[in-house]
């Protein structure tokens, strides 16, 4: 029985990963292009929200993946502390281009929803400040790898950076709660049917199922992207190593 | 310990130590604000707190880059490292002395700025009460910022873009008393919390900066 | 209270440069360091000081027990010559700094600005701060640049005293110091291509 | 086929439009530097063996 | 001339050049704005123009210290005052390569900014046609101040200090034509008043710029 | 293209520190600058070098003609050996930088970045400066700080090749460059204790 800890070794990672890559992407583009045709072309519009109810396959999946690719990052840095293995830390600088992007989706989306629904572009709800709050640390975490050069040291500041500001996320979040109580609509996709009406106790199955579907091809692409980036991260390091043992030589 | 703070003190006060700096820095920002947003004084009595407040954070993050990189710089803080201090202990003592060249200040001046942007009667308590809670944390976290940057040259913007929105928190709640002070409010829970932050961040923090500093000495 | 270095492999920017080191510098000694540019002798002073972790094998000393100087000095332009030494010896807990001010002819300064020294003289007030320290064994990495040939003596005489009092020094330089110390060569321990532990799961 | 939006069209095409756009774009980047860096691995490589 | 600016903005754009960072902290301090000032849209609309003119100047303020301090503490500015280029010619490429590298990308992200703080309509040109001509004056003049301060080790916020009052000209006009542009007036004077203050400060202070170089290298 | 001192007098921090120093450099010729740390070499060199003004006296010299070198090496850690090189050889004018990088054995670390560089290594990348500046009159301040027997050597003999050319070269050092110069102690020169002109006037 291999340890899953077999796979933070850097050879196997890449050929492993090289394994399942095309199928992952091929399902990750299938999956994302039913979730998104179907919701753009074959669902009906919201009879409060009118057409920009098709926004949500875009914006709730988006904001979803944001978070849970700092989550991802989270416990990748815990890994590369706690047991000091470099693809995890790779993997963590992977995933942050993505998961920005991710945000940058959420708050663009988010805000051309909400000139027509509330009236204004950017609104200070806690929901959305606290990804804009998201998308510094994101920008920070970032800033922070590429300015410093030693690999090994930069993977150190970074996954103490991330531990620390995630703490500070999840205060700053209370923090923007307590400021301002906001317009967002609540966790519902689950619950109330603030969506579809009124009387359905979950927003309606016609929304939900592309949503889910949308969801799931967010999360596929978002694993192929990473995978993907971890891999060319892996080979930038060992081209490094190399290089440098050529001067050695 | 306290041949270190009183040195960073006296370093702080000697010609190009920075000591008044953070504070004309203050003076500054507040007095630009009418330039910039129209004198209007309802609108300046308004926004009074708030600017003042983000003036006092503004000042403190422009002088987190003299705690550690000076030292850095100039081969001193490997002579500390190897020297008979545990690091937590100097940056903690870093972080006191920052605050009382840079910090202290800011909320000794601030109620006298605050005539200057027309803020209302009770603010004055309020600001100053809620600067006097808050400005530690500022220092603690931008120490933590410091020792994150130290290897950087002139890592000053990169510092601010980290610690930003770490100060996030402190701000909200800071600004919270301030503004909820001047309009005659209550400020018991936005008080609360703004300690809560400040003391749990002096508790804690200290140990990643330590652990920071150290890898970026290798 | 001896220093060893057992089996030492140490490596910057995570390339390995010197493997295999071996050397012991027992009370009393001193112990000169040579090597090419470029070859190590810094990064293994660096290691041997407990700022950078060894690669492999290990430094058998008491930690406490090191003085470090560096190619940098870590004086403060705005402090006086004086004050920048009660500094150091209160943190290292003593507190006469006028033996060190004497030994290397820093008394008529001792109340200049040490920004507005010249460049051997910010030297010399470098390497007092070694005397206030109170540590036995001394770690020095080219401590005479800039100098000129009586401060090296100044130098040289200090470190005699050091190693008479039962201290040790481990010394980087590139001159002759006249000083009756082991040369230990670092040539011949240079790491041959071969990349450093961190890296080596990716070749 | 083209679902008709309503007084809404603006918002939601544009709302696809900028999506689609940012995914391509990481994707895109995201695989020529993979490409890139690859290709670069392989010439250190092959220099390497070359060299013995 | 041509080698020393390319050569400028290489070291800005590389690792740590702090190309990008006065841009996020743009960001940042726009963001700040609310959490210090309180959430509501029509006080924000309000102030936006003068924010966004009064966040620009203060990142720009911020990487000031970049300009000179660098090449001064490694010794180039000693090898470059000893080359075959006017010191007019340094200091202006320098100024040139700083509003490449700060100032026009504040220029190009002030309006997704805008959004932020519910900028009205028309405001969106306005802020970007003032900042687009306000800030090369805000780069030349912050070489002025980088050359008056390089010799001082961190001299960040003594720089701030010196450079504040010299921007407040260009700040006034600046923020008048965007508010005046955001609330629909007419705004040919301030433009023009912004536009003569800009071209006069390019043309003749780097001379100014040059002579405080020459004596600050003495 | 004679660089000649005449009745020289420089000052530092507003103190006089040399006085009535007078020298004269021909083509083909090499001086060597001689004195205790402190005693005026530096400030003597910033002042021949046009960096600051003389107290008295003056320098006669075609501005145009000097390349100096001063303790610190004006390079860019961000910037890699040929790039730093680069730059300066299109500052002054010139642009292969092959024959520098050659004579300073420089050409395997031309890729490198030069803050990864040794103490020694960067000395060499500063000094291969000169050679591409196609100036005729190198003032150099201690150049051979921090370098090993063989960098020294290589040194001199890109003195030697320079001065056969018709160059000239004045050079503040503590230590024996194997070059045949003259050489000037500035030690008698030491200005006694006079305020320099600005201050003169309160007292
Ligand atoms: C820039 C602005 C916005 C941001 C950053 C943002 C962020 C988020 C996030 C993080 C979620 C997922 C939360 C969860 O499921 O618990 C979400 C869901 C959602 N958002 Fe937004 N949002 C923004 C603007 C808007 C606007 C303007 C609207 C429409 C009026 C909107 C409607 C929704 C809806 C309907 C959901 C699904 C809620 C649910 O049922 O879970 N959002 N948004
Ligand atoms: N950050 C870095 N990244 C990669 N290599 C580095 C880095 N810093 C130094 N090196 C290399 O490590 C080697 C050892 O450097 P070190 O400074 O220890 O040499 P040294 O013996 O002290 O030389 P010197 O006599 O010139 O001071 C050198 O070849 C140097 O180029
Ligand atoms: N800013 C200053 N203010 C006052 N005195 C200064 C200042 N800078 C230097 N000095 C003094 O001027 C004198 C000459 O210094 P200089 O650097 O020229 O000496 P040097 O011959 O180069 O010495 P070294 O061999 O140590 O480099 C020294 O005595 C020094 O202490
Ligand atoms: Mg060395
Ligand atoms: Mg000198």
């Amino acid at each position: 029985m291999a340890s899953i800890w077999e796979y933070a070794n850097p050879v196997k990672f890449i050929r492993t990963t090289d394994r399942v890559l095309p199928w992952l992407s091929a399902a990750a583009v299938v999956t994302l292009l039913v979730g998104l045709v179907w919701g753009f072309f074959f669902t009906p519009d919201d009879y409060r929200q009118g057409s920009t109810v098709k926004i949500i396959y875009l914006h709730v999946p988006a904001a979803l993946m944001a978070i849970n690719a700092w989550l991802m990052m989270l416990v990748a840095s815990l890994i590369w502390i706690v047991r000091r293995h470099h693809v995890s830390a790779l993997a963590a600088r992977a995933a942050a281009p993505v998961g920005a992007v991710m945000t940058v989706i959420a708050l663009v989306t988010g805000a051309l929803w909400g000139q027509p629904m509330w009236g204004t572009w950017w609104e200070w709800d806690p929901r959305l400040t606290s990804f804009l709050i998201l998308f510094l640390f994101y920008l920070g975490y970032m800033a922070l790898w590429a300015a410093i050069e030693d690999d090994d040291t930069a993977a150190d500041l970074t996954s103490i950076l991330c531990l620390v500001g995630s703490v500070f996320a999840i205060l700053s979040r209370y923090a923007v709660n307590f400021w301002n109580q906001g317009l967002h609509q609540g966790a519902s996709v689950m619950r109330a049917g603030a969506l579809a009406g009124d009387t359905e106790e979950r927003v309606s199955n016609i929304f939900a199922v592309p949503l889910f579907v949308s969801m799931a091809g967010f999360a596929l692409l978002f694993i192929a992207l990473v995978f993907l980036r971890t891999q060319t991260e892996i080979r930038a390091r060992r081209t490094r190593a190399l290089m440098a043992r050529e001067r050695m030589g | 310990m306290i041949a270190l703070l009183t040195r960073d003190l006296r370093l702080g006060v000697r010609a190009g130590g920075g000591f008044g700096l953070g504070l004309a820095f203050f003076l500054i920002v507040t007095v630009l604000v009418p330039f910039s947003i129209g004198p209007e004084s309802a609108l300046l009595a308004r926004i009074a707190p708030g600017i003042l407040w983000l003036g006092a954070l503004l000042a403190c993050l422009l002088s987190l880059d003299r705690i550690l990189t000076l030292d850095w710089e100039d081969g001193s803080l490997d002579l500390l490292a190897t020297a008979p201090l545990p690091m937590e202990g100097i940056v903690s003592i870093k972080a006191l002395a920052h605050w009382i060249t840079t910090g202290l200040p800011l909320v000794l001046v601030a109620p006298a700025l605050g005539v200057l942007l027309n803020l209302p009667g009770p603010g004055y308590l309020w600001v100053t009460v809620s600067l006097l809670l808050g400005t530690p944390a500022l220092s603690v976290i931008g120490t933590f910022g410091a020792a994150l940057t130290v290897g950087i040259k002139r890592g000053g913007l990169l510092l601010s873009l980290l610690v930003l929105p770490l100060y996030v928190p402190t701000l909200i709640f800071g600004a919270e008393v301030a503004r909820r002070g001047a309009a005659g409010l209550e400020v018991v829970t936005p008080l609360t919390l703004l300690a809560g932050i400040t003391f749990g961040v002096i508790a804690l923090l200290p140990f990643a900066s330590a652990a920071v500093l150290r890898i970026n000495l290798r | 209270m001896t220093l060893r270095g057992i089996d030492l492999s140490v490596s910057r920017g995570g390339i390995a440069v010197l493997e295999g080191v071996n050397f012991a510098l027992s009370p009393g000694a001193a112990l000169v360091l040579r090597g090419p540019n470029g070859s190590g002798k810094t990064t293994l002073l660096r290691t041997v000081a407990g700022l950078q972790p060894p690669l492999a094998g290990r430094v058998e000393r008491d930690g406490e027990e090191i003085a470090y100087a560096a190619h940098a000095d870590g004086l403060k332009a705005m402090l006086s010559v004086s004050e920048n030494l009660s500094f150091w010896a209160s943190v290292f807990g003593t507190d006469n700094i006028a033996p060190a001010l004497r030994a290397f002819d820093l008394e008529p300064l001792s109340d200049r600005l040490a920004g507005t020294l010249s460049a051997g003289q910010k030297r010399r007030l470098g390497l007092a701060r070694l005397m206030v320290t109170g540590r036995a064994i001394w770690v020095l990495d080219e401590p005479t640049v800039s100098l000129d040939a009586a401060s090296v003596e100044l130098f040289a005489a200090a470190v005699r005293t050091h190693l008479g009092q039962g201290g040790s020094a481990l010394i980087a330089t590139h001159i002759d110091l006249g000083l009756d110390a082991d040369v230990l060569d670092v040539t011949p321990y240079r790491a041959v291509w071969r990349a450093s532990d961190p890296d080596e799961a990716f070749l | 086929m083209m679902p008709d939006l309503g007084k809404y069209a603006d918002v939601v095409l544009s709302s696809y439009a900028v999506s689609i756009l940012l995914i391509v774009a990481l994707v895109g980047v995201s695989i020529w530097r993979a490409r890139r860096i690859k290709a670069e691995l392989d010439r250190v490589e092959t220099r390497g063996i070359r060299r013995g």
